[in-house]
C-alpha cells in the first residue's frame, strides 16, 4: 500500500525544483503540475479502496500518534484529496495554453503549492499542522490572485490578504487556548479529552477557530474578499479558488465542529448561517453584470447550501452536503474554465459583451450551458441528485421549521436559475450588439484551443456520468459522512 | 527586595511594550511607526527570553526586529513616508 | 465611525480572551497529566533523538512536517513576491547611491563574518539555542548589509534560486529516504552518535543545515527583489 | 500588584493583540495596517509562549548534565511559535510587495481612496 504522505510530499518536492528546472529549460515548468496531479489522482484512487474499509493512519517521524504528527487518510480526507487532484489535473492542463503572460514558471510553482497545501489540510490529523497547510493554501492564493498585476488584481489581493491574515491570526489564538487547556495539538487527543473541560471554556476557542476558518470558507459576514478575488484572478485560478480553496475552508469548519468539539448546540446555527449566506449571495449575484463576479457570488451561495446541509447533522444531510460539494467543484470549475476563453474572445467580462457568443464559439458555449444546467440542479446532471439528497435529508427531520427552511433555500436556487438562464439567453438568443467596446482580438482564434477543450469536456463527461449513475459516488460519500459523525471511531482509529 | 525589583522591572517591560505599540499606532510618520514596531519586537525578545524560550527569542530578534524592519523600510522608501489622511 | 466599530469589537474580544485565559493559570503547565506529549519530549526526547536542544528535536523530528510546511510558506512568499514584482524586473542588479569608502570596507569585512556566524548558528542548532531559521535569517541579514553597503558583492539571483531549490529538494529527499527504508517520512536513519557532540543526533543537523540554506537564500532573494528599482 | 505581576505576560499579549486589531480596523494607510498585522502576530506569539510557561522552569536545553527534565518549560509552544514567526514574515513580505505595486497603480496607499479610484 502506498503511504498517503506521498500525496503531500510529491507536489511539494516537485514545486521546489520548478525554479531550478525553469532556469535550465523554461518550457518544462508547465508540465510539472500535470505530472504531480496525475500522480495524486492515481495514489488517491489506490488509497480510497483501502480507506473505505478502515482509515489509513500514518505517522511522520517514527513515533506513535500523540507524540508526532499523523495523517488520517479516511474516506472524507481521501475523497477531498481525490477531488482536489481531479480538478487540479483538469485546470493544470487548461493552464498549459492559457497562461502566457508574466512569470509563468512561478505561476506553475505557486499553483502546485496551492494544491499541495489543500491536500495537506484535508489529510492531516494535527491541529497546528492543519493551520500550516491552510496558510500554504492561503498565501499561494494571495500571490496568484495578484498574478496578472493589474489594478483590480492587486487591490483584490491586498483585501484578501488582510482579511485572510486576521482569520489566520484568530485560528492561531484558538489553537493557543486549546493547547493551554489540553496540552496537546493532536486532534484525536483533543477530541478524546474535550468533555473533561466545561463547555463554557470551550466556547471561546470554538468561536475563534470557526471565525478564522470561516474567512476562507466565505460564510456570510466574512466573505467580502471573495467576489473581487475570484473576479480578478486569472480564470484558471478562479476555477481552483471556487472549486477547491473554499471547500477546504468548509472542511476545516466541519472538522472543528464535528470531530474536535462535538458541538451539537451549533448545528442549528450552521443551518441558519448557511441559509443566510445562500440568500444574501444569490440576491447579490442577481444584480451583477460581470460574469466572473456573478459566478463568484453563486459560489458563495452554493457554500451556503453546503453549510446548510452539514448543519442538518444527519448521515444523509452530510452525505448530501458532500455530494453538493463535489458537484459544485466540478461544475464551477467547468464554468470558470469555459468563461475564461469566452472572456478572452469577447475582450470584456460584461455579460452584455458575451451576447451572441453561442454562434461564434458553439462548442465552448455548449459546455458552459451544461455547467449551468448542472449547477441549478437539472437532471440528468450531477447537480440534480446532490440537491435532491439535501432536500430529502431536510424533510427527513420531520419538522415544520426545516420544511420552511428548505423551501427558502429552494427559493434561493430559483433566483440562481433565473440569473444563470439570463446568461444562457444572452449567449444564444441575442444578436451581438455593435458597440465600440466589443473588439475582436486575434481574428483567427475561433474556438478555445485543445488544451482548454480537453479539461472542459473531461469535466463535462464526469458531470454527466455521475449525474446518471450517482451510485458510483454515494458509497464513498456515506462512509465519509460516517467518519465525520462518529467521533469515537476517529479517536480509536488514530490513538488505537 | 530582589523579588520586588524583578517584579517592577518586568512590569516596566510590559508597560514599555504597550507604550511602543501605541506609539506605532499613533505616529503619523510611517518610518517612526516602523521603528516603534521594531522596538516592540525588541521588548518581546526580552520577554521571550524571560519566559525561557531562547530559540524563539533569537528568531524574534533576527526576524521581527531586523528583517521585518528592513523590508518595511524598503517598502516605505519605494512608496511614501507620510500617513496621509 | 470605524473607531467605534473597532472599540466595540475589542470590547468583545478582550474580555472573552480574559475569561478563557483565566482557565489557564500562568506558569502552571507542570500540573498537566503525565501522558502529555511535551512531558514525553523533555523526559525521553534527548534519548530518542540524541539532540540536547529539545526545541530542536521537536521542530525537526517530532513536528518535522510542520517545519516542511513552514519552509514551503517562505518559498511561496519568495516566488510569489517575484511573480508580483515581475513586470518591474527588467533591469538587472541595483545601484543604490554609492556608500562611502569606510562603509564599503566595513561591509566587505563584516559580510563573511556574518555568514560564518549564521552558519555556526544553524550547524549547532541541536546543541545550543538557535537553528536553521535563526541561522538562515542571520545569513540573510548579512546579504542585506552587502546589498546596502557595497553594491559589488551582488550575489547572483540564479545562485540564490538554485540554493533554494536544492535545499528544499534535499529536505524532501531526506524525508523520503526514511520512508524508503521501511519507516516513516522524516524518520531518523542515521546513528545518533555521542550526546552533546557536534556530529550527533542523526538527521537533525543535516536537515537543519538544509533549512538554514533555504531560509537564508529565500530571505536574501526577497530582499534583493524588493530592492530592485523599477524601469 | 501581585495579580498584575503574575498575569503580566497575558496582559502584554492581549494588549498587543488589541492594539494590532485596532490599527488594522481603523487605519486607512496600508503600511499602517501591515504594522498592525505585525503587532497582532507578535501578540499571538507571546500568548502562545506564555501559555506553555512553567513557573521556576529552565529552558528546554540540556546544556549541562545537572538539569532535571522535570523542571523544564514546555518545548512545544516554542517550536510552534518558531513556525508562526516565519509564516508571519512570509505574509508580510508578500504584502509589502503588493503594497509597492498598489502604490505604482494608484499613487496612494490610502485604502479608502483606492476603493474610490477603482470605480
Amino acid at each position: 500500500m502506498v503511504n498517503p504522505v506521498l500525496l503531500i510530499v510529491t507536489p511539494l518536492g516537485l514545486a521546489f525544483i520548478i525554479p531550478l528546472l525553469a532556469s535550465v529549460w523554461t518550457r518544462s515548468a508547465k508540465y510539472i503540475p500535470v505530472v504531480g496531479m496525475l500522480f495524486n489522482l492515481i495514489v488517491s484512487l489506490l488509497l480510497l479502496r483501502h480507506a473505505l474499509d478502515k482509515p489509513v493512519v500514518v505517522t511522520i517521524g517514527g513515533f506513535p500518534p500523540p507524540f508526532c504528527i499523523n495523517l488520517v487518510a479516511g474516506p472524507l480526507g481521501l475523497m477531498l484529496s481525490l477531488l482536489i487532484a481531479l480538478v487540479g489535473f483538469a485546470v493544470s492542463i487548461y493552464a498549459l495554453g492559457y497562461i502566457r503572460k508574466g512569470a509563468t514558471a512561478r505561476y506553475h510553482a505557486l499553483y502546485l503549492l496551492l494544491l499541495a497545501g489543500a491536500t495537506g489540510a484535508v489529510l492531516t490529523g494535527d491541529l497546528f499542522n492543519l493551520f500550516v497547510f491552510y496558510e500554504i493554501l492561503c498565501i499561494s492564493s494571495y500571490a496568484l490572485v495578484a498574478y496578472l498585476g493589474d489594478r483590480d488584481g492587486i487591490e483584490a489581493a491586498v483585501k484578501y490578504l488582510i482579511q485572510g491574515s486576521v482569520g489566520s491570526g484568530l485560528v492561531l489564538i484558538g489553537i493557543a487556548i486549546l493547547y493551554g487547556l489540553f496540552g496537546t495539538l493532536n486532534m484525536a487527543d483533543i477530541a478524546q479529552h474535550i468533555s473533561s473541560v466545561e463547555p463554557l471554556h470551550l466556547f471561546v476557542p470554538l468561536v475563534f477557530l470557526i471565525t478564522g476558518f470561516g474567512v476562507e470558507a466565505a460564510v456570510f459576514p466574512l466573505n467580502a474578499w471573495l467576489p473581487d478575488a475570484h473576479a480578478s484572478a486569472p480564470s484558471s485560478i478562479s476555477a481552483i479558488l471556487s472549486g477547491i480553496a473554499i471547500k477546504v475552508g468548509v472542511y476545516a469548519v466541519a472538522r472543528v465542529v464535528f470531530t474536535l468539539f462535538d458541538a451539537s448546540g451549533l448545528f442549528l446555527f450552521l443551518v441558519l448561517l448557511g441559509l443566510l449566506t445562500l440568500l444574501v449571495a444569490e440576491m447579490s449575484a442577481f444584480s451583477q453584470s460581470n460574469i466572473k463576479r456573478m459566478l463568484a457570488y453563486s459560489s458563495i451561495g452554493q457554500i451556503g447550501l453546503i453549510v446548510f446541509a452539514f448543519g442538518l447533522a444527519s448521515p444523509s444531510g452530510i452525505s448530501g452536503g458532500l455530494f453538493q460539494l463535489t458537484s459544485h467543484a466540478l461544475a464551477k470549475a467547468l464554468l470558470f474554465l469555459a468563461a475564461g476563453y469566452m472572456i478572452y474572445r469577447a475582450g470584456s467580462m460584461e455579460i452584455s459583451a458575451l451576447e451572441g457568443m453561442g454562434k461564434k464559439m458553439p462548442i465552448t458555449c455548449f459546455a458552459f450551458t451544461i455547467g449551468v444546467f448542472s449547477l441549478v440542479g437539472m437532471p440528468p446532471f450531477i447537480g440534480f441528485p446532490s440537491k435532491l439528497l439535501i432536500i430529502k435529508a431536510a424533510l427527513a427531520q420531520q419538522s415544520v421549521w426545516f420544511t420552511v427552511l428548505i423551501a427558502l433555500a429552494l427559493a434561493g436556487t430559483v433566483i440562481e436559475t433565473v440569473y444563470f438562464f439570463r446568461v444562457v439567453q444572452a449567449l444564444y438568443f441575442k444578436e451581438p450588439t455593435v458597440n465600440g467596446q466589443t473588439q475582436q482580438p486575434t481574428g483567427s482564434v475561433h474556438e478555445a484551443p485543445f488544451s482548454a477543450m480537453a479539461p472542459i469536456y473531461g469535466l463535462l463527461i464526469l458531470i454527466l456520468l455521475l449525474g446518471i449513475y450517482p451510485n458510483l459516488l454515494t458509497g464513498a460519500l456515506d462512509s465519509a459522512a460516517t467518519e465525520l459523525l462518529e467521533r469515537a471511531a476517529y479517536i480509536t482509529g488514530v490513538l488505537g | 527586595m530582589l523579588d520586588t525589583l524583578r517584579e517592577i522591572a518586568q512590569l516596566g517591560l510590559v508597560a514599555l511594550l504597550l507604550v511602543g505599540a501605541v506609539c506605532a499606532c499613533m505616529f503619523k510618520d510611517l518610518l517612526n511607526a516602523v521603528i516603534a514596531a521594531a522596538f516592540v519586537s525588541l521588548i518581546a525578545t526580552v520577554l521571550f527570553f524571560l519566559l525561557h524560550a531562547p530559540d524563539v527569542a533569537m528568531a524574534e530578534a533576527s526576524i521581527g526586529a531586523a528583517i521585518t524592519t528592513a523590508i518595511f523600510v524598503i517598502a516605505i522608501k519605494k512608496t511614501t513616508r507620510s500617513e496621509e489622511e | 465611525m470605524r473607531a467605534v466599530i473597532a472599540i466595540c469589537l475589542l470590547a468583545v474580544i478582550v474580555p472573552v480572551l480574559a475569561i478563557s485565559l483565566a482557565e489557564i493559570p500562568f506558569g502552571a503547565q507542570g500540573a498537566a497529566t503525565p501522558e502529555k506529549p511535551w512531558i514525553h519530549y523533555i523526559s525521553q526526547g534527548a534519548e530518542e533523538t540524541g539532540a540536547a536542544n529539545i526545541v530542536t528535536s521537536v521542530v525537526v523530528t517530532y513536528r518535522g512536517f510542520d517545519t516542511l510546511g513552514e519552509v514551503t510558506v517562505l518559498f511561496i512568499a519568495a516566488i510569489g513576491l517575484g511573480a508580483v514584482l515581475f513586470s518591474r524586473q527588467q533591469r538587472k542588479g541595483e545601484k543604490l547611491e554609492g556608500a562611502s569608502l569606510i562603509l564599503q570596507t566595513g561591509c566587505r569585512f563584516l559580510f563573511p563574518l556574518i555568514l560564518l556566524f549564521g552558519a555556526y548558528v544553524f550547524i549547532h542548532g541541536h546543541l545550543t539555542p538557535g537553528g536553521g531559521f535563526q541561522g538562515g535569517v542571520i545569513v540573510a541579514s548579512g546579504f542585506l548589509l552587502a546589498y546596502l553597503g557595497c553594491a559589488d558583492i551582488n550575489a547572483r539571483k540564479r545562485w540564490l534560486n538554485a540554493t533554494e531549490s536544492l535545499a528544499g529538494a534535499a529536505f524532501v529527499i531526506a524525508g523520503l529516504i526514511g520512508l524508503a527504508l521501511g519507516g516513516d517520512f522524516l524518520m531518523n536513519f542515521l546513528p545518533k552518535g555521542t550526546f552533546n557532540r557536534l556530529f550527533s543526533a542523526g538527521l537533525i543537523p543535516l536537515v537543519y543545515a538544509a533549512i538554514g540554506f533555504k531560509v537564508g537564500a529565500e530571505l536574501a532573494g526577497i530582499v534583493a527583489n524588493l530592492l530592485e528599482k523599477p524601469e | 500588584m501581585s495579580a498584575l505581576y503574575e498575569n503580566s505576560y497575558y496582559i502584554a499579549s492581549v494588549g498587543l493583540i488589541a492594539v494590532g486589531l485596532y490599527v488594522m480596523v481603523v487605519k486607512k494607510n496600508l503600511i499602517k495596517v501591515l504594522i498592525g498585522l505585525s503587532l497582532f502576530e507578535t501578540g499571538i506569539n507571546l500568548l502562545f509562549i506564555a501559555v506553555g510557561y512553567l513557573a521556576g522552569g529552565t529552558a528546554p536545553i540540556f546544556s549541562t548534565h545537572s538539569l532535571l527534565p522535570g523542571r523544564m518549560v514546555d518545548p512545544v509552544p516554542q517550536a510552534v511559535v518558531l513556525t508562526a514567526i516565519v509564516i508571519g514574515v512570509a505574509v508580510l513580505a508578500l504584502a509589502l510587495s503588493l503594497t509597492i505595486r498598489l502604490y505604482e497603480h494608484y499613487g496612494t496607499l490610502n485604502l479608502r481612496k483606492v476603493r474610490d479610484l477603482k470605480w
